[in-house]
């Protein structure tokens, strides 16, 4: 309930935003609303989990620690497909969460995926298990894991 | 092991969120923008898409019990029906009324029957393209 | 400097290196032994590029004609949202629809369990065994 | 300004959208469907008289004045064409009430017949080229629709042809507007006349004028005729009736306005090729029609030989012969679906297709016999029915330019007319009668009142041309004069 | 920038008229999709090409702007297409189902009477 | 008023209350009410004779289509009345005959009647009709009747053959014959034959004057069975009897017979005229009679001997028009005229001694059930009135006295011994050939006439092999033919009250121009003795030949073999029927083979050889890219990818790869629309494009992988050329269009989309309110697309269902 | 100079789309292929960015999002089809 209204309103300055007017009007944002709950409405039966919002300062701190590891695995990158020859073993490898439900597993996934050098693969249907392909194994795979356990540990601060 | 894809899911739904609102907006936004009916839309529908691709119809379904095929009837028969409306008026077939009231909480919004004819056209289009993806799918 | 001067350079060195990061991955989809590191380069490296020609699209747009197009932003939002999912799928694809690891590839701890829990993809056959070219 | 101008096309357009409402109610889309029909007959005909008395009926779309909107035009031509293509279209919807069954009737089929018609009054009223492309388009995904109505497999296989000849068609009939767009700036059929003329026609125009003519033959089955006698044997017969009455016709009428009003400056280049083409059009409809023994396919290539008489009228170009087509295109019109609605009725009650395959049927079904007769004689040109005089009037036309050969052609043709026909007569309704008094089927009403009332059209067309002679000298008058058209669609109210 | 959109759809045509000359109904409907893609963008190289002139957006308040009418027409003459693409492609799916068969040759029909 | 327009259409009113009356009064042979109609016309026709004797006409016109000049205008005059006395008076004796001669048990004589008075009527109009449309319409109306009466017993399949073989002859000459017709009223200006006939002095030298009058004699010739076109004469006979007897012997093939007589006013004098007049009918007159002879079945008989009678009649209304060459008051035109008179005559007397005949040969075949002569002998003593109408009849034909027939006959010899004197036409020494035809022929005709009396009558009676116990024919059958039994000799004896009365108006219609001049009257006096002239010994001749041949026929019957069964003209028709028929299907089979391939491939190749050949023609082609604005590198970049993505789906390996790459494509040309600053189109070609790929991914998964395409290198190449060919022609031709813009767009109206439509994207302003139209109805497309696509799925065939996989076939 | 900058950068995402393509071409496996068609789509999305600057217009702003939904919805769609080869199913059991 709480996460539709949230909802709404985001969209209703999702609105706002979209008009591009010079200055905010507060007809703007109403009409924008009112889009929204329309929207909403529509598709009301998707709301099978609800969304918090909170805890800005946890979500800033998961952005720096995500923007520092993409640099650093995007220089990676960069150096293996510039270097004149290629010299790495991929492979797949699992780790498993301790994160739990659909937002927080998506989040992490998203995080690890947008990391350079490692995608995910599979997630198991238990929702536990991830299925990691990585650029280069035996150079990165700490660095992921690392950069795992950093990211599990800043989303469920944002969460929980 | 079965495919999960919690993660296609989840973002989807996020996604789908804006790419509605942006339908909107571009439908809306034709009279001055790029956009309009057509591309609203279609924008729309590819929300509906992006829905069938993430989730399955029978889900969609049951979240929007909407018989596809009357709503592109509706719409073709919103932007009949604005054209016929001016014979009403005694003015040319389609002729197009130019009003933008400004209403007490709205504010300025072009209230022409311009808007109406394109709403024709957006619901016709969604309408149509999920009628044919729907059907499709359906046929197995 | 002028505000519009800085939006110029701003916007023009990170365009450029959004040029560059786009042509490198471009080079890392050729040049890549097989379709899952090519996805690192495509997927990654390419959503890299495109996040910073936005900024910078967006800074100059800002300091130039002092319009904040929230299109830009979002636009970054959604590729930063969806690039890496369409990465997973197109990976899990690969994977399922057996496309191999390159012969380099050390090691595959997702091959016996997708193997052994009864996995059987029924929509699995045996034309697109063949289109695949394997 | 006349917004009943637009009754024609509007008309069923939006009756064909709100049936889609009313699905599941058969009896009640039948009744409307009917009566829409019926009511727009009558406006088409009241503007028709309105052309007689005020001149060309223009309507601008929007208010924008042509060239900038689009316009409907109604001249004699197009008006005459409509009614008749309404009138057709509601005595052919009482035959389809009685075939179709309730399965296609819930499946759209008179929302699409509607539509359908729609689309041939829009590509008959516009006075925009680009306009024209759309409501053929309006028309021809209709018939795509209708034509695979059923799914039988026979259906899906010619469809595909119909369907991608079609496609094809449309995409170089967007080739030239886009060439003539690019030379003339402007899509208004007056207009664009307007210019042709002051340009002088020159090479590339001729060149385009071509495409274009290659374009409306593909539609027409002038010469490109192939696609057509598979596809008028696929869909339910009652829709092949509509089809074969309207579809071509359409084309033709775009070949006779494209060729009287904007391309009129080289005839010796386009009105020749248009002869050529009109000539094979008839050796080769001709020839199709005596070669098989399939009944829907003598039906079909007689349509074929019907494009090629038509059109030599608009290749000799002269007030005689366009006359003459005039005439002619009216009566094959209703001819036509005649022709099929009784083929189809006796395929029903035959339960064969073939004309080797059953005989006597005139003994069992008499009215449907001697129909045939009259309508074999009709479409021979003999009179007094509605053939003849469109005969006439094309030979006087052939012989006041010296067109021999086409004057040959046309009158040779007829003769083959004949024979096709007087092989089905002969052998499905003389000799032997095959169908015992226990397997009879019990003919429906509806199925045969429509031809009965065809059967009396061609009479009364036939009896009654000093009925229609004014209107159609008009419509050609205004056809060999583009100054009319011109004149009432761009200086309307003004000089 | 005209001469070469204009050979550039000539290369669309040819390669569109090469696969409707297909066998395989694809081919031919894939034919028909890039043909509309040359026919679009032969409408818009009529319009005529300028450098100087700006998006038909009265908003940008430029001197002067490029034709608007060609790119309605082919808004227009898209949406047709893609309506025709999709019953075509249906009608092709159909056919297939039910006559085994996407193999124009083996389309033919009862033609071959007596 | 219109009394005579009424009676021409009165056999049509009857015809329709016929099949009522028919039905209701099943106790009354129909052909009592019939009976009525001719009667009534005749008596009221009859009335005309004085007035018409006197030189009167009468006209009455009723407007039908006033505006073209095609008005039911009827005229009557002395030709025109003799054919419709003709038609009344032999319609009433063959109805009279009918009725015994049809049972009204067995056979369906409501349709039978409503033919017979349809015929009737039309027949009645072709003769009375001035305006040459009306006159076609009659004139196809006899070949429809005819159609149906020979049809009638339709079960039969030589019924269907022969009809089908009339109607084709005689509509195919009646087309030409309108053709003809048209041509005259397009040189004239008047579709009345009288206001051709008076103005047609000034166009004898026009064009079109000889293909008109070739046309009008295909009509005619067609219509009266000459040659080479008399071949569906004999399979006439497929119908009853009395039909026989009065279409294809008295009437209808007698209106040909009354077209060039109608016309000679208009074509004689000339020498084409003359020429294919007299020698057709001179060869139909010698064919005809030559071939009566070997014939077995008396009707066949009959057949050949009335076409051979009709080209003698053709003949003389051929030698006739060369009067029409000369200046009226010259001596020598009154000579020749006189054929027509001959010809009139005869035509009269035919119609008796034929109608005789016909019935005497319906009587035969009715009460022994054969018209065999193999079969047929002695009948004489059994039908002994029978035998005495035969031989009345056949003696007239044979041209002996004291018969109508010798008079005529011995005009006729009269007439071609006066052909050989002519010097004109360049007719020289071939004169000569016109007397010894006429003489052999008239041989051949008393042959076959002696066969006709003595092989049925005479001989022996071979009852076992007929059908039924042979005995005189009832009474109401005998009246008919003994009354035409009775005019044969009573025209004999009173040959110039015929001649006076019909013959001389007749002739005054047919030779205005002679009308009144000096010796006029007196030149028409029939007489039995004409001293020993030489028509005399021909006549002596002819009875002295014949009599040898007849009794020398097994001896010389070989001489027919010299005509090869395969190339007699009826199996050139029935060749070439069928020859027709098995080239069409297999030069229609060749080309419409239902493979969408080859039609597509007719369809580009009719684009290229046309628009090409028209650009070769014309010089479409001038290119000049020199005002071209200049590309960016990565514009043309772009451009280089497209094409190579382009060029490379023909070869992509899989669908997959293909609709990737045509997403490609869309992509890109969503990019030019880009830089060409169309932010719509781009917007819109982006959704279309990825909506579409969504599609073929949805059909893929039941469409077949799509495989290499297995045609041979040479299909493959013509393809490439074809296609290349294609692009080619398209690139050039827009090239020159850009170098050749001819107007401004009118576009720059749409820039003041603001003012006008309040609107700021132009496009949108187009779209929305300027062309609303056409996006109103883009969406109706979108639509039926929509349903289209719905019902091409959900609505599947059930199989097995009866009805359906008709309609569907 | 800025103009000249910008030039470049659209030669140089001309060129990766042109790479692009070429793999798209070439294969081998289908998932390459949608992996470039995703990188096409991305770069298109730069490409649009610029060409707004360099015809100084925002109306082509529009496009980028667009390119960025359809982009992604075409990817699943894609990679859909080579896993299932039902792209939409009519219940997913799961
Ligand atoms: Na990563
Ligand atoms: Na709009």
């Amino acid at each position: 309930m709480f996460g539709q209204l949230l909802l709404n309103i985001l969209i209703a300055f999702l609105w706002v935003l979209l008009q591009d007017e010079d200055t905010f009007e507060f007809s703007t944002l109403f009409a924008g609303f009112l889009v929204g709950l329309g929207i909403i409405y529509v598709m009301r039966r998707f709301f099978f989990k609800e969304f918090y919002l909170k805890r800005a300062y946890s979500g800033l701190k998961l952005l720096l620690i995500f923007n520092r590891e993409l640099i650093s695995s995007s220089v990676l990158i960069i150096r293996q497909i510039l270097s004149p020859k290629l010299n790495f073993t991929p492979g797949i490898f699992t780790y498993e969460t301790k994160l739990k439900g659909d937002w927080e597993i998506t989040a992490l996934s998203l995080l690890i995926m947008l990391t350079p050098g490692s995608v995910v693969v599979e997630i198991s249907p238990s929702n536990n298990v991830f299925y990691i392909h990585a650029m280069d194994v035996p150079e990165s795979k700490n660095a992921v894991l690392r950069a795992l356990t950093k990211f599990e540990k800043a989303i469920m601060e944002v969460t929980r | 092991m079965k495919a999960n894809d919690v993660i296609l899911q989840t973002v989807s739904k996020i996604a789908v969120f804006i790419i509605l609102t942006y339908g909107v907006h571009l439908f809306l936004a034709g009279h001055y923008e790029p956009g309009g009916g057509f591309v609203g839309g279609l924008v729309l529908a590819s929300a509906f898409v992006l829905l069938l691709l993430s989730f399955d119809i029978d889900t969609v379904r049951k979240g929007m019990p909407i018989d596809f095929k009357l709503l592109a009837a509706v719409g073709a028969f919103l932007s009949v029906g604005t054209g016929l409306a001016a014979l009403a008026f005694g003015v040319p077939f389609l002729s197009q009324t130019e009003v933008s009231a400004t209403l007490p909480i709205l504010g300025e919004i072009p209230l022409a029957s311009v808007v109406l004819f394109e709403a024709g056209v957006a619901f016709a289009v969604i309408g149509t393209v999920v009628t044919i993806i729907i059907s499709i799918s359906e046929d197995v | 400097m002028s505000a519009s001067a800085t939006g110029e350079a701003i916007g023009a060195i990170l365009i450029l290196a959004g040029a560059i990061m786009a042509v490198i991955s471009a080079v890392g989809i050729i040049r890549f032994p097989d379709v899952y590191t090519r996805s690192h380069a495509g997927t990654k490296s390419a959503t890299l590029a495109v996040l910073l020609t936005l900024t910078g699209t967006f800074f100059y747009f800002w300091m130039t004609d002092q319009y904040i197009s929230i299109r830009l932003i979002l636009g970054i939002v959604f590729v930063f949202l969806t690039a890496p999912v369409a990465g997973h799928l197109i990976v899990r694809a690969a994977y399922r629809s057996k496309v191999p690891l390159t012969e380099t590839s050390v090691e595959d701890e997702l091959k016996d369990v997708l193997e052994q829990k009864d996995y059987h993809d029924p929509t699995k056959s045996e034309e697109k065994q063949k289109e695949e070219g394997h | 300004m006349s917004n009943l101008l637009v009754i024609p096309m509007v008309l069923p357009l939006i009756v064909g959208i709100i049936l889609i409402f009313l699905r599941p109610f058969v009896r009640t889309q039948r009744i409307i469907s009917f009566l829409t029909m019926l009511l727009t007959f009558g406006v088409s005909t009241y503007l028709l008289v309105e052309v007689q008395r005020n001149g060309i009926q223009t309507l601008d779309f929007g208010g924008w004045d042509a060239p900038y909107g689009i316009t409907f035009v109604g001249d004699s031509f197009s008006l005459l064409l409509t009614a008749t293509a309404y009138f057709i279209a509601a005595i052919v919807l009482i035959y389809v009430f009685a075939t179709i069954g309730e399965e296609k009737e819930k499946m759209f089929v008179y929302p699409l017949i509607l539509l359908l018609l729609a689309g041939v009054a829009c590509s008959f009223l516009t006075g925009d080229l680009f306009n024209l492309y759309v409501g053929f388009e309006v028309m021809l995904l209709a018939s795509y629709a209708l034509i695979v109505l059923g799914g039988e497999k026979g259906q899906l296989r010619e469809s595909i042809k119909y369907v991608l000849v079609n496609v094809f068609s449309s995409f170089v009939f967007l080739i030239a507007i886009a060439f003539l767009y690019g030379t003339l700036g402007t899509l208004n059929f007056a207009q664009l006349s307007l210019r042709v003329a002051e340009a002088g026609q020159p090479a590339l125009l001729t060149t385009i004028a071509i495409v274009l003519l290659l374009v409306f033959s593909l539609k027409a089955g002038l010469l490109l005729y192939f696609w057509l006698p598979g596809s008028y044997g696929a869909p339910p017969m009652g829709i092949a009736a509509l089809f074969g009455a309207l579809l071509t016709k359409v084309g033709i009428y775009a070949l006779f306005r494209v060729f009287t009003l904007l391309f009129y400056h080289e005839p010796d280049i386009t009105h020749t090729l248009i002869g050529i083409m009109a000539i094979l059009t008839m050796i080769g409809g001709s020839i199709g029609a005596i070669a098989y023994n399939d009944l829907r396919k003598i039906i079909a290539y007689n349509v074929v030989i019907a494009v090629g008489f038509i059109l030599s009228g608009l290749a000799i170009a002269n007030q005689a012969a366009i006359e003459g087509s005039i005439f002619y295109l009216v009566h094959d019109m209703i001819v036509k679906a005649l022709l099929f609605l009784l083929i189809g009725a006796t395929i029903y009650l035959s339960n064969v297709g073939r004309l080797d395959r059953v005989s006597g049927m005139i003994r069992n079904y008499p009215l449907l016999g001697w129909m045939f007769f009259i309508t074999m004689i009709s479409l021979a040109g003999i009179p007094p029915l509605s053939g003849f005089i469109g005969k006439v009037y094309v030979a006087q036309g052939a012989i006041e330019s010296g067109a021999y050969v086409l004057l040959a052609f046309t009158l040779i043709s007829s003769i083959f007319v004949l024979y096709s026909l007087l092989r089905i007569f002969r052998a499905v309704f003389f000799g032997e009668s095959t169908i015992s008094k226990e397997d009879m089927l019990p003919m429906k009403k509806a199925m045969i009142i429509p031809s009965i009332i065809f059967v009396a059209a061609s009479f009364a067309l036939g009896f009654g041309v000093e009925g229609i002679a004014g209107v159609v000298s008009d419509a050609a008058e205004t056809l060999m004069n583009p100054t009319i058209y011109i004149d009432a669609v761009l200086n309307q109210g003004g000089a | 920038m005209e001469t070469m959109m204009s050979i550039l759809v000539g290369i669309l045509v040819t390669v569109a008229t090469y696969l409707i000359l297909s066998k395989s109904l694809l081919r031919v409907i894939l034919g028909t999709a890039i043909m509309s893609h040359a026919v679009h963008m032969l409408i818009l190289v009529m319009g005529g090409f300028s450098r100087d002139s700006s998006a038909p957006l009265l908003g940008e308040e430029a001197a002067s702007y490029t034709d608007a009418l060609p790119q309605a027409l082919i808004l227009t003459a898209i949406v047709i297409s893609f309506g025709v693409t999709a019953f075509f492609l249906v009608l092709a799916y159909r056919t297939y189902k039910e006559l085994k068969t996407d193999d124009l040759t083996k389309l033919r029909g009862h033609d071959n009477d007596e | 008023m219109y009394m005579l327009n009424l009676a021409i259409v009165s056999p049509f009113i009857i015809a329709l209350i016929v099949p009522l009356l028919y039905k209701s009064l099943k106790r009354v042979h129909t052909g009592w009410f019939v009976l009525i109609v001719p009667i009534v016309l005749f008596l009221y026709l009859v009335q005309f004779i004085p007035s018409v004797a006197s030189g009167e006409v009468y006209i009455y016109e009723v407007p039908w289509i006033p505006s073209l000049g095609i008005n039911f205008t009827a005229y009557l005059d002395g030709l025109s009345l003799i054919l419709a006395l003709l038609i009344t008076g032999v319609g009433s004796l063959v109805i009279l005959y009918s009725i015994y001669y049809l049972s009204k048990e067995r056979e369906s004589l409501g349709h039978f009647y409503v033919y017979l008075l349809m015929f009737m009527g039309a027949m009645l109009g072709v003769v009375f009709s001035d305006n040459l449309m009306v006159l076609y319409l009659f004139w196809e109306l006899t070949s429809i009747s005819s159609f149906l009466l020979i049809a009638y017993w339709y079960h039969r399949r030589q019924s269907r053959y022969g009809a089908q073989k009339s109607m084709l002859i005689t509509v195919t000459g009646g087309i030409g014959m309108l053709a003809g017709f048209i041509m005259l009223s397009t040189m004239m200006d008047t579709f009345s034959i009288r206001e051709i006939i008076a103005n047609v002095a000034a166009y004898t030298d026009h064009t079109l004057f000889i293909p008109a009058m070739l046309l009008v004699l295909l009509g005619a010739f067609t219509k009266s069975a000459q040659f080479p076109f008399h071949i569906w004469l004999p399979d006439a006979m497929e119908a009853p009897t009395p039909v026989s007897a009065y279409l294809h012997s008295a009437t209808m093939v007698k209106a040909g017979i009354y077209l060039v007589a109608r016309f000679t006013p208009v074509f004689g004098g000339d020498a084409v005229w003359f020429w294919v007049v007299s020698l057709v009918g001179m060869i139909t007159l010698f064919w005809g009679s030559f071939n009566a002879v070997r014939q077995t079945d008396l009707k066949a008989l009959l057949a050949y001997s009335t076409i051979s009678q009709l080209g003698l009649i053709m003949s003389l209304l051929g030698i006739g028009s060369a009067a029409l060459y000369f200046d009226a008051a010259d001596t020598a035109s009154a000579m020749y005229s006189i054929a027509i008179f001959t010809a009139l005559f005869h035509l009269v007397n035919h119609s008796t001694f034929k109608g005789a005949l016909f019935m005497v040969v319906g009587i035969v075949d009715h009460e022994t059930g054969t018209r065999d002569i193999r079969k047929l002998g002695g009948l004489m003593a059994i039908m002994p009135v029978t035998f005495t109408l035969a031989v009345v009849g056949s003696f007239a034909m044979a041209g002996l006295p004291p018969f109508n027939g010798f008079l005529s006959k011995e005009m006729f010899f009269t007439a071609v011994l006066d052909v050989t004197q002519l010097s004109f036409f360049s007719i020289d020494t071939w004169g000569m050939l016109f007397p010894i035809v006429a003489w052999v022929a008239s041989v051949f005709t008393f042959v076959y006439s002696m066969i006709l009396v003595f092989k049925t009558f005479f001989g022996k009676h071979q009852p076992e092999k007929l059908e039924k116990t042979a005995h005189e024919a009832p009474i109401g059958m005998l009246i008919s033919p003994v009354i035409l039994a009775s005019l044969v000799i009573v025209f004999f004896f009173f040959p110039n009250l015929l001649g006076e009365y019909l013959i001389k108006p007749g002739y005054a219609a047919v030779m205005p121009t002679f009308v009144g001049v000096e010796g006029y009257d007196t030149q028409f006096n029939i007489s039995a003795w004409h001293g020993f002239n030489t028509e005399l010994l021909m006549t002596l001749g002819v009875v002295g030949f014949g009599v040898v041949l007849y009794q020398l026929w097994p001896k010389w019957e070989g001489v027919y073999a010299f005509f090869p069964r395969k190339w007699t003209l009826d199996n050139l028709y029935n060749r070439s029927l069928l020859t027709l028929e098995n080239q069409s299907t297999n030069f229609t089979n060749r080309y419409m083979t239902g493979n969408m391939y080859h039609y597509m491939v007719y369809i580009f190749i009719a684009i290229l050889v046309i628009v090409t050949g028209v650009v070769a023609y014309t010089g479409a082609i001038s290119i000049d890219s020199s005002n071209d604005a200049p590309i960016s590198i990565y514009e043309g970049f772009i451009a280089a990818v497209m094409a190579v993505t382009a060029l490379s789906i023909p070869f992509a390996k899989s669908r997959l790869t293909a609709i990737l790459l045509n997403g490609v494509l869309g992509y890109l040309l969503a990019l030019f629309f880009v830089f060409f600053r169309a932010p719509d189109l781009a917007l819109t070609q982006l959704v279309v494009e990825t909506v579409s790929a969504a599609l073929f991914l949805l059909c893929f998964y039941f469409l077949p992988e799509w495989e290499k395409e297995a045609r041979k290198p040479r299909i493959k190449v013509m393809n490439a050329v074809i296609a290349v060919s294609v692009g080619t022609l398209v690139t050039l031709l827009a090239l020159s269009v850009q170098n050749n813009r001819f107007f401004d767009s009118i576009s720059s109206f749409y820039e003041n989309a603001y003012e006008l439509a309040g609107a700021q994207n132009i496009v949108n302003a187009i779209l929305g309110d300027f062309r609303a139209f056409d996006t109103m109805l883009e969406v109706v497309v979108l639509l039926i697309a929509g349903l289209g696509v719905y019902v091409l799925i959900k609505l599947k065939p059930k199989k097995e269902e009866r009805g359906q996989d008709v309609e569907g076939e | 100079m800025f103009q000249v900058l910008l030039i470049i950068a659209l030669f140089l995402f001309a060129t990766a789309i042109g790479i692009a393509a070429f793999r798209i071409i070439k294969g081998p496996s289908m998932p390459d292929r949608v992996v470039a068609l995703d990188a096409i789509g991305v770069n298109l999305i730069s490409v649009a960015a610029v060409v707004s600057i360099v015809l100084q217009t925002r109306a082509f702003l529009e496009v980028i999002l667009i390119i960025g939904i359809l982009a992604f919805i075409s990817t699943i769609a894609f990679s859909k089809f080579i896993e299932r080869g039902v792209i939409i199913e009519r219940k997913r059991d799961r």
